[in-house]
């Protein structure tokens, strides 16, 4: 339940007044992630007026669901989130098994949270490592995304591909967990706590990063909540809600872990949380490891699914903790083989329609330093 | 006592039709109604999130399922004047998801729109989270919402014409090209 | 050999000494900078990647040399010049060693003895905003004028806090020639220190380090050219050779700002304990010396990279507090108290 | 004009002064950059372990990556390829067309089956890469490989005909990549269902998606 924290609020920003000089913040930037564009009105350096244009990456992804069969739009999923596809892939899997109520056995479960946890950390490290990029510190970056190449191997040896990893298929996983994630994963986690170590020894205490990341772009609990913040954006304002505990889904419930949550939901608290939540991840896949050992040896990873996936009439709407946030889909199916209507709710993009908001009043670099702790995909955002 | 009695009670004449499928419940409301509703949904029945807004194109759902029910009826030879009412529903839906944040229970409100009058009352006044799916569903299917503080297209360019999720809007489109002026002078 | 061909062949050998510690310099930011992050830095051109500068170089010189729609012609092609050759000039005062004797002719290893020593370096520092700023302005385009703007602010106040720190050595030593300051520096103070700057002015040291990171554009304070935020600022819209001079002077001006401190505070071509002069050979000796000041720059060098891998970036207006609010005052502290220890130790 | 939270800044002193923090940071870096020096130096061109030479040290590439396609052949060197048209149907991005044809007379023994595909084009441009071909093929014929380099330098050489699959084939097999078989999945069959599924369960199916109906 969301636990509200009463927190004095001021209201900041310069009047908009006279003519200001229009600072096109393009598609083409190098703080801009993907494709998106920001039409800043800046007075000097502080930012007057500041509106958003996405549309960039709109691919129709949802026209194109709706004359693609349920499994030929599977690989189009990974195509959303392409930080974390794993985690776009087990949503679309959950919703139109939802669809077609069928459960998904145990081992297969349990797969398919291993992987989540570690595309979460996966998509953590690239957000956290950019918004280091940003401000200036280059090398952390790199201490994060050696780990993700690890990450990445892991993947690669249990379905194929590193980045668009199409895993499973509707009613379970396809592949058992690789021989490589058994002999890996004892001494990954230990190197991916190092590199946050590092991350956190280089970062968190510098002066420098804390002057430019406390208190800027600070947002309170009602408003994020107003706008439909969820994840990681609406913790940092202090909202202790996670869909993993909230509407526990596959064996989240069987799981002990916490939600790092900050107070004032400035870029700081963003930071912090992502950091926080990266250490939880790697708890989750310790506890999901010691169930999965338990299961026998070839206890089933798929349900029966018929080749062609005809679900009967009806529309329902799905929602799973993403990194980013509530990764939602609602599927509306005529009993044909194709979905009638498919709609994505990506949680970035509730949040960057809050962005002038998040940014009236402050300086451009803390423009830049806001829009990579959003950590918004132009992929998702567009569609 | 169980969410659908709760909303039925709240709502009262409002619900126009409800339906449960794999644990979601839609509830139908008529479209001259929906903000009042929504805000009594919001202080009443507790949904103060708005998860997600957006539109739905029903072209040949119905004439689907009117053939399918045309069938049947030959067979049992009923009389054919409860069809012809029926199978003229509007056209388009609007749905909007909400969730209440302390029950943790989703509800889809559905509203039809027909498609000689294309227009909704936004709803940004109860949630700021609706500017952007209103001006995305105006976008894709042509739904205006009267009192929207910035009605743009948002995801195509402005001069498009067309509303590309519309049923009748071909997959690969219709070779529209976006053609930027630059003024040299 | 008469004077002016000596002075002459200084001048040439400082010339290209420069233009080589500039070269060298792109190759060890490189390579340092993989190190320190876990990958393995250019080492395809030449042995360790040696030559990658020289293909940089080639890159740079074949490359289409661009000048942007609507761009003040003039003032775009004179902005780099005007930003690299302060830079490079400024080497005229740095003693990069004592004295050698060629054929029974005393040579002193420094380009010109001028006595206003580094009075000259700060007013070329001064022009080298400019070179920033015109090329920012002329090159007609909203993130080079951003970039010029920051330059300006940033570089005009930290030539305050600089100066203040060098009026305290001024103190110390009375002179502004470097080559007197650095020999004032020999011998040892208080018994086992060293008689450097650093140890007599701990805190003007601070000051000068951080104000000649402002100075040089370093990593907290490359705001002028951060890419993140301006797409590579003031240079954004310059293309081959024109961004290899800006490139280039950079480097140069991070090379003359070691050169400052090591003559000013870490005793310029001394070894601390060892007076060199006595046992190695009067041409020895100027080799060693000028070998000495070499090592110390370089280190010097190597800790502009070293932190700009380690450390983000300032924002505009903390970097003017710090300037302003925190660096001028300490400097006036520092320099009220150095005066007044010389007022009472003399 | 927008509510802020007030944040207030509190710092410990070895947080204010800029130089303590600094220090330590310099501190973490000077150790990595002592161990890559040091790592640089071995023998051997994976010297740094996170970083590979790539022409020269290629990266273990896993042996169900999905990379650039082949057409199998079986033991006896027959094609394994019926020219069905699964793959076309299953491909989300319709990049394969295949056309069926009869075996000329004579080379009934090169086929395994009784029908060929006589033409059989991917277009690389268009592909995915999703691996949906390969699960869709029922003769285990159509199978990605773990080739990565798929760079050309003319567009038309980036439609793979026949030709170039099999010659994929032939060159994964010489370098010893071929696919692993599929290891069957073990699927969690319901209880197994009588003959004919009796009257009541198909009412009750059709009468539970029926009442969706209604609205």
């Amino acid at each position: 339940m969301a636990k509200q924290l009463e927190t004095i609020c001021i209201t900041t920003g310069p009047v908009e007044v006279g003519d200001y000089v229009t600072l096109n913040i393009g598609p083409i930037h190098p703080a801009m992630h993907g494709t998106l564009r920001v039409i800043t009105k800046t007075d000097g350096e502080t930012i007057v007026s500041a509106k958003p244009e996405i549309g960039y990456l709109h691919r129709g992804v949802e026209k194109l669901g709706e004359n693609l069969t349920y499994s030929q739009f599977l690989p189009i999923t990974d195509r959303l989130n392409y930080c974390s596809a794993i985690c776009n892939n087990v949503a679309y899997e959950m919703a139109v098994e939802k669809l077609l109520g069928l459960q998904v056995p145990p081992k297969a479960q349990l797969i398919r949270m291993i992987m989540m946890e570690l595309a979460r950390i996966a998509d953590h490290q690239v957000c956290v490592g950019i918004l280091g990029v940003d401000l200036g510190a280059l090398t952390p970056f790199f201490y994060l995304i050696i780990q993700r190449e690890e990450i990445y191997e892991i993947f690669e040896w249990h379905h194929g591909a590193r980045l668009t990893n199409s895993m499973g298929a509707i009613g379970g996983v396809e592949a058992d967990l690789p021989e490589r994630f058994h002999e890996k994963w004892p001494k990954l986690r230990d190197t991916i706590r190092k590199a946050n170590d590092e991350t956190d020894k280089l970062l968190t205490h510098n002066r420098i990063w804390m002057d430019r990341t406390i208190g800027v772009n600070a947002f309170c609990a009602d408003d994020a909540l107003n706008w439909g913040f969820t994840g990681p954006m609406l913790r940092a304002c202090g909202v202790k809600r996670d869909l993993r505990k909230e509407e526990p889904y596959l064996m989240y419930d069987e799981v002990n872990f916490e939600i790092p949550t900050g107070k004032h939901g400035d870029v700081f608290d963003r930071y912090m949380v992502r950091m926080l939540e990266m250490e939880e991840s790697v708890k989750i896949i310790d506890q999901a490891y010691a169930l999965y050992k338990e299961l026998p040896e070839d206890a089933p990873l798929m349900k029966k699914v018929p080749k062609i996936i005809k679900p009967p009439e009806g529309q329902i709407y799905h929602a799973i903790e993403s990194p980013n946030g509530e990764l939602g889909f609602f599927i509306k199916s005529d009993g044909s083989d194709k979905p009638y209507r498919i709609k994505i709710r990506p949680p970035c993009y509730m949040v960057y329609q809050a962005f002038e908001d998040l940014v009236k009043g402050e300086m451009i670099s803390d423009l830049i330093a806001c829009l990579s702790s959003l950590n918004v995909i132009a992929g998702e955002l567009d569609r | 006592m169980s969410l659908k009695d709760r909303v039925a009670d709240i709502l009262g004449k409002d619900l126009v039709a409800l339906n449960e499928f794999r644990g979601d419940l839609c509830i139908e409301v008529p479209k001259g109604r929906i903000v009042q509703v929504l805000a009594k949904l919001k202080e009443e029945g507790g949904f103060d999130f708005l998860s997600d807004l957006f539109g739905v194109d029903n072209l040949d759902l119905y004439a689907k399922a009117a053939k399918k029910k045309k069938k049947s009826q030959e067979e049992s030879e009923d009389t054919g004047e409860t069809k012809g009412k029926e199978s003229v529903q509007p056209r388009f839906e609007v749905i909007y998801l909400l969730l209440s944040l302390s029950t943790n229970e989703r509800l889809q409100v559905m509203v039809r729109v027909p498609e000689d009058d294309l227009e909704l009352p936004t709803v940004t006044g109860l949630w700021k989270a609706a500017n952007w799916p209103e001006r995305e569903v105006f976008d894709m299917f042509g739904i205006r919402f009267k009192g929207h503080p910035n009605l743009r297209r948002l995801l195509m360019w402005d001069e498009f014409q067309d509303h590309p999720l519309r049923k009748d809007y071909p997959l690969e489109g219709k070779g529209e090209e976006r053609h930027l002026n630059y003024d040299i002078a | 050999m008469a004077d002016w061909q000596i002075d002459l062949i200084k001048v040439v050998f400082i010339w290209v000494w420069a233009l080589l510690i500039a070269v060298v310099m792109t190759w060890v930011e490189r390579r340092a900078s993989a190190m320190m992050q876990d990958r393995l830095g250019p080492n395809r051109a030449g042995p360790f990647g040696l030559l990658q500068p020289l293909a940089d170089g080639i890159k740079l010189f074949t490359k289409e040399d661009i000048i942007p729609e609507r761009a003040r012609k003039i003032l775009f092609i004179l902005g780099p010049p005007l930003f690299a050759l302060p830079a490079f000039s400024a080497y005229a005062v740095v003693p990069f060693g004592d004295k050698i004797v060629l054929g029974g002719k005393e040579i002193i290893l420094q380009v010109s003895d001028v006595n206003i020593g580094f009075l000259y370096v700060l007013a070329l520092g001064a022009i080298g905003v400019y070179g920033m700023v015109i090329g920012g302005w002329a090159s007609n385009s909203k993130y080079s004028i951003l970039g010029g703007l920051r330059a300006t602010a940033q570089l005009i106040s930290y030539e305050v806090p600089m100066g203040l720190a060098l009026l305290t050595i001024v103190l110390l030593y009375g002179t502004f020639s470097l080559r007197e300051i650095v020999l004032q520096q020999q011998g040892t103070f208080l018994g086992f220190l060293p008689n450097w700057g650093f140890f007599k002015q701990p805190l003007g040291f601070i000051i000068f380090m951080v104000a000649a990171y402002a100075e040089a554009n370093r990593v907290p304070f490359d705001l002028p050219e951060c890419e993140s935020e301006l797409v590579t600022g003031y240079h954004t819209e310059y293309g081959s050779m024109r961004l290899g001079l800006y490139l280039f002077g950079e480097y140069v001006n991070m090379g003359t700002l070691a050169a400052i401190t090591v003559s000013l505070f870490f005793g310029g071509w001394g070894l601390p304990y060892v007076d060199m002069s006595r046992f190695l050979g009067p041409v020895s000796y100027g080799i060693a010396s000028f070998f000495v000041f070499f090592l110390k720059q370089a280190f010097f060098l190597f800790l502009f990279v070293w932190v700009r891998w380690t450390v983000p970036r300032f924002r505009y207006d903390q970097l003017m507090g710090l300037g302003w609010k925190a660096l001028i005052p300490l400097g006036l502290i520092n320099l009220f108290i150095t005066a007044l220890l010389v007022q009472l130790t003399t | 004009m927008v509510r802020r939270p007030v944040v207030k800044k509190e710092y410990t002193l070895g947080e204010r002064v800029y130089l303590v923090e600094i220090g330590k940071g310099l501190g973490l870096t000077w150790k990595h950059f002592v161990y890559n020096v040091k790592a640089s130096f071995r023998k051997g061109p994976h010297t740094v372990p996170t970083c590979w030479q790539y022409p020269e040290d290629r990266r273990e590439i896993a042996p169900i990556f999905r990379g650039a396609h082949m057409l199998q052949l079986n033991e006896k060197g027959q094609e394994l390829c019926v020219g069905c048209g699964m793959c076309a149907r299953a491909c989300p991005a319709k990049c394969i067309t295949v056309k069926r044809g009869k075996p000329a007379e004579g080379e009934e023994d090169k086929y395994a089956g009784k029908t060929m595909c006589a033409s059989f084009e991917i277009d690389m441009l268009r592909c995915i890469f999703c691996g949906n071909c390969e699960k869709a093929c029922p003769k285990n014929a159509i199978v990605l490989g773990q080739d990565y380099e798929l760079a050309e330098y003319d567009p038309n050489l980036c439609i793979y005909d026949k030709k170039r699959l099999l010659a994929n084939f032939h060159r994964a097999k010489a370098e010893g990549r071929l696919k692993p078989p599929r290891k069957p999945v073990p699927v969690d069959a319901p209880a197994p269902k009588k003959k004919t599924p009796s009257k009541a369960t198909m009412t009750k199916k059709k009468g539970e998606s029926g009442d969706s109906e209604k609205a």
